[in-house]
């Protein structure tokens, strides 16, 4: 099939939705002919106008709020925010308005909207514009999720966003942008919303890992066969809702489970799945305890050698899975 | 119909008479909740509007059906004179199943989605971006619906006000913005909170027009918010609107009032809207005395039939908790 | 001793330290004449003056940042924030710029303020006035988080946060407000941050309980005690720092534990907390596996019966403890 | 000192011609950074200030040494503007362990607390609060300082702009607001972006002066921030200056520049505030045609030391990386 990037992937799912629903538009900063920060709208107001596809001021509370108001009155917007660290100042209309306003109406109204927004580190941004904040969202009721590892998930998970009656916020990784998987249909496709891809089988251990995490994962997994060790990866794709189910059956089989991101460890979103892991019938199933990486606690610095040492590298993985692999 | 005044919105007679109706229905609706919150009879908090009845009324009034509002934690009237059922506003704030909420919202969230109420509003500010929002789904699909979108004067300090009138603006969005300014946030004085004289002065960052009215006199609000509801209309952009007013209860169930004076409640609730009104219907003689004194007792009766389909309704099951999160 | 109640402690901390210090000064929404929402501020504007008592607009963002500019050059602000949900609005001052400054400018320069504010449920203010967000700050490097959960502890650490030279966000409780303690001291005293209490010793299974959940577990203590349980009630007081050693050694005598927060269970600081225990030494003590509670993934409802089902009662406690004991 | 305009803060000639010198070396300095950028010599992005040295070093120049700035992601300027070393800055840029921020903070990030500025700033509008607390701080403890808060066209639409001036305006706070307005946002342009011709209209919002300068002409600039800093400093609260310029280079390090003609930028180009200062310092013979030339040369020389400095030094340890978290 074909080969697409990242970027591209997510560019032709946007352009399918909006040439199918005349509901589906893109709010965002710069996202016209300058075609967004990272090249993900490029092309898109030459073909659609800038109607559809609206150039914002810089006015995250604003816009995000903006969306929701179109949202609740029957749009399906898709707004991008230039860097998920610029969430810090939409909080207030995701989590009290988007999030709760179905609920606080008596299951009246509803928000179908999508917020894109690029996450992590890795490009020497510095500690404002790296962070990757996902938990914040996860621990929100009302809002959903989703973190794609490849082209291939995100063109499926981002029609699953858009077509989904409920908020959605939609975590891209900078570093990903340009990656390609050569087998994204040309036709429009939608990869369900809480269901994790077993991204490699195994048996020894589990590696849960999300977004960027998912290739060190790949890469960690393909060293340690040369060991002899054989190491399953699963991609959640989405936190919420989360496929608690794959990630237990996989460690009722390999009875030991790492689990990453790059996200800062402490009070990560790894914690929720860890623990989820251990309140579960796998508890009595595991060998060795469920083990965290993630980035240390600290701002995410500008020297790339720093920046690098702050959060999981495949080396890491590699050891972390031998010592799991050790304990009895 | 009116001869004395100039009114631009065409009422008849009966939509005049309706308008003193109502306005009574929101005070005796918001008065009987104060009596039953210092009773304990009713949990959590609320806001009253006592006072501001023509800032409900008199926009609602100018307003299609189909366009809408979005309202604040004090939004009993709004909501009242957007159309909403007080049974079922009462009941919400029983917290029963019947309610607007299924009980699960209270007095801050009563919202009527299908009457073009969005919704009243815990984040004081919070509702400005998702007015601007609706006004866009109105200009993009053509449906020339105007959103109105009401918010304190305490608001006009919030960031989200700032950027919602500069989205508006430069986007041309058909909503108008009103500010019901009655002088004090919870306990800040708006003379102490802004710089300036009027918050409508504020239109001029936006180059959208600004007017200022009388909160108390809803014949002029009616004008004005007519004007600024077809200018909307028209695709000409928003408007922001000031009403000066005054709540004549405390903030909200708890408050000593220590950050003003009887003296000055006393002048404002001199300059009580409702009265005006009803004095101009008089004039006018579109009401006699006895009309008016029973159109003010059914307003009354109205309410305290509310109070009983409240009471009578049944409390939300344990099992509805984990519902609605997701659509 | 004498007997104080949180409000007045709060009032009592400030008011000395202010007495003693005057770079510490109190700005927020309505804390002068009004006393605050909650009171906390009664008086004091009649005692230190509009100067040092600063009422502010409606403006969360604004006063936020303006507290940490000011912090930045030599005064140490208190910022009242009047419920905790507005901290969303706030969440850019306090992740991308209080959290960060110092790390980002290499050391130099900090941010000695702290953030004041009311969490909780069980007030009936709903789901914009009532939430526990405290996973949010305590995931971000930079910040501390406090949760004092009586009068004593509520003196002893708003002293505490007041000293300490980072930016700090001290969690109130709706429900302890009214709550007092009859031991607490009239002199100024400090209770270190990241110094776990025991609030009760047992040894047959740990709880490990923040703010308003404290005082259930002791309830739950108390009454399985009549069964012959006898539980350790351990509270944090601060999530950040977090005294995993008080934890860790609780756990490796009880061998058994449940953490509890009012909190969102999703994602909630519970599952930081309970990996850092699985992670630990402890996991070898563990007979029984790691069990959290905390609230159903719904924004917080109005009515009183759903509002007290959505978060952790005595009762449930009660009956994960014996749960808990029951796995072998 | 300057005969053919009336320039009113006291600079002697060293003064006037330290500030030449000052704004070629910002230039040097971002140009050098460019090619270091294109070469991928240096990680990350930046946001060069080529074309708006003077409104860095204008207002800069008629603060005191005690007085502070508040700086923005295109901040090498106000930094150097402000006293800063270059070597120091260049390290930062290359992330090296003698960088102002121990090669922590990359180029949106550089602070010189001591030299009293309080940083560049990665989030738009994210200083703009940071100022108005600083402003509070020399209030509180009587010091007369008086803080600059340096921020965008673009940052004007965020509600941290309208918040924070708010807040000032109400405190009398020694603030300068200094809006550098070089005619776009990344791509966004300033006329679509906000419905008003001049952002400096938004100062009656918050009952203080507005001022429209041209950010080409420097003893202009240096007028009116002196007055407004004047203003300020004697308790009469904060002024919005609003600096018409244009960034020659594009926003960061990867922009095409679709969103605007090159016959605009050539426009813009002929307006050089470094050559129109040169030929006013040339016209009143304090400068020969000679000496400018060497104050030029000696500049690109410093730079070219700065990066010296700055390929010499030590990349910071991984040890390093737990460190500065907490104070
Ligand atoms: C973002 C936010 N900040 C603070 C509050 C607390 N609060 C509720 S109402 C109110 C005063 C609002 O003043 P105004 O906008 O003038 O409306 P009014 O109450 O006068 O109708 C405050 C401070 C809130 N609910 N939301
Ligand atoms: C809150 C926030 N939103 C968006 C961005 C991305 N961004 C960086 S600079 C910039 C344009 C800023 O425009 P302006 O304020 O006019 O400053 P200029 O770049 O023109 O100097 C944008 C959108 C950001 N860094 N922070
Ligand atoms: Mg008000
Ligand atoms: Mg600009």
């Amino acid at each position: 099939m074909r080969e697409l990037t990242y970027v591209e992937a997510l560019r032709e799912c946007m352009s399918q939705e909006m040439r199918e629903n005349e509901n589906v538009f893109l709010m965002g900063e710069d996202i016209g002919v300058y075609g967004g920060a990272f090249g993900v709208t490029r092309g898109m107001i030459e073909e659609f106008g800038s109607k559809r596809v609206r150039n914002t001021p810089i006015s995250e509370a604003g816009i995000t709020g903006s969306a929701i108001g179109s949202a609740l009155t029957g749009m399906q917007p898709i707004v991008e925010l230039q860097f998920s660290d610029f969430i810090t100042i939409a909080m207030d209309q995701l989590a009290n308005q988007a999030a709760k306003l179905r609920y606080m109406y008596g299951g009246k109204g509803n928000v179908p909207m999508v917020l894109r927004t690029p996450a992590g580190s890795g490009t020497g941004a510095a500690a404002q514009h790296s962070q990757s904040l996902e938990a914040w969202v996860a621990h929100v009721p009302g809002l959903k999720v989703v973190q794609p590892s490849t082209a291939y998930d995100a063109k499926g998970l981002l029609k699953a966003a858009i077509d989904d009656p409920n908020p959605v916020i939609f975590y891209e990784h900078k570093l990903l942008y340009k990656t390609s998987s050569d087998d994204v249909p040309e036709e429009s496709y939608r990869i369900p919303l809480g269901q994790a891809d077993v991204k490699k089988e195994g048996t020894d251990v589990t590696i849960v890992a999300t977004s960027v995490m998912v290739h060190r994962a790949l890469d960690a997994a393909e060293k340690l066969s040369e060991e002899g060790i054989s190491v399953e990866v699963i991609d959640p794709r989405s936190i919420v809702p989360l496929d608690e189910e794959t990630i237990v059956q996989s460690v009722i089989k390999t009875n030991r489970v790492v689990v990453v991101h790059e996200a800062v460890k402490r009070g990560g979103y790894g914690a929720e799945i860890a623990s989820m892991i251990t309140e579960s019938e796998a508890f009595d199933f595991l060998d060795a305890p469920v083990k965290r990486l993630g980035a240390s606690p600290v701002p995410v610095p500008y020297n790339p050698e720093l920046e690098k040492a702050m959060t999981p590298q495949t080396d890491d993985l590699i050891q972390t899975c031998r010592e799991t692999l050790q304990r009895t | 119909m009116l001869k004395s005044v100039e009114l631009l919105p065409e009422k008849s007679s009966d939509e005049l008479i309706g308008l003193l109706k109502e306005m009574w229905t929101i005070r005796y609706f918001d008065e009987k909740v104060d009596e039953f919150f210092a009773k304990g009879m009713i949990h959590g908090t609320t806001h009253l509007c006592v006072g501001q009845e023509p800032t409900a009324s008199g926009p609602c009034s100018v307003l299609r059906s189909d366009d809408k509002i979005t309202s604040t934690h004090r939004g009993h009237g709004h909501c009242i004179a957007k159309g909403a059922d007080i049974n079922l506003m009462m009941a919400e704030l029983f917290g029963r199943s019947t309610g607007y909420c299924k009980g699960k919202g209270g007095s801050m969230h009563i919202a009527d989605v299908e009457k073009g109420n969005l919704g009243a509003n815990g984040i004081v500010g919070g509702g400005i971006p998702l007015a601007t929002g609706a006004a866009l789904t109105s200009k993009m699909k053509n449906q020339e619906d105007v959103i109105l979108s009401y918010f304190g004067d305490g608001a006009a300090n919030e960031g989200s006000f700032h950027e919602s009138l500069n989205l508006a603006s430069i986007w041309d969005l058909p909503v108008v913005f009103i500010c019901e300014n009655n002088q004090y946030g919870m306990s800040g004085s708006v003379k102490e909170m802004v710089n300036i004289e009027d918050i409508a002065e504020r239109a001029s960052s936006y180059g959208i027009p600004g007017v200022v009215v009388d909160g108390n006199d809803l014949v002029e609000i009616m004008n004005e918010t007519d004007k600024a509801v077809q200018h909307a209309r028209q695709g000409k952009g928003p408007v922001l609107i000031e009403a000066k007013t005054y709540r004549w209860k405390g903030h909200s169930k708890s408050d000593a009032r220590k950050y003003r004076t009887r003296e000055e409640e006393q002048t404002w609730k001199e300059k009580d809207g409702i009265k005006r009104f009803r004095e101009l219907l008089i004039h006018e003689e579109i009401l006699t005395e006895d009309d008016a004194e029973n159109i003010r007792k059914e307003a009354k009766q109205n309410v305290e039939e509310a109070v009983q389909f409240a009471e009578e309704s049944p409390e939300p099951g344990l099992d509805t908790l984990l519902e609605d999160v997701y659509a």
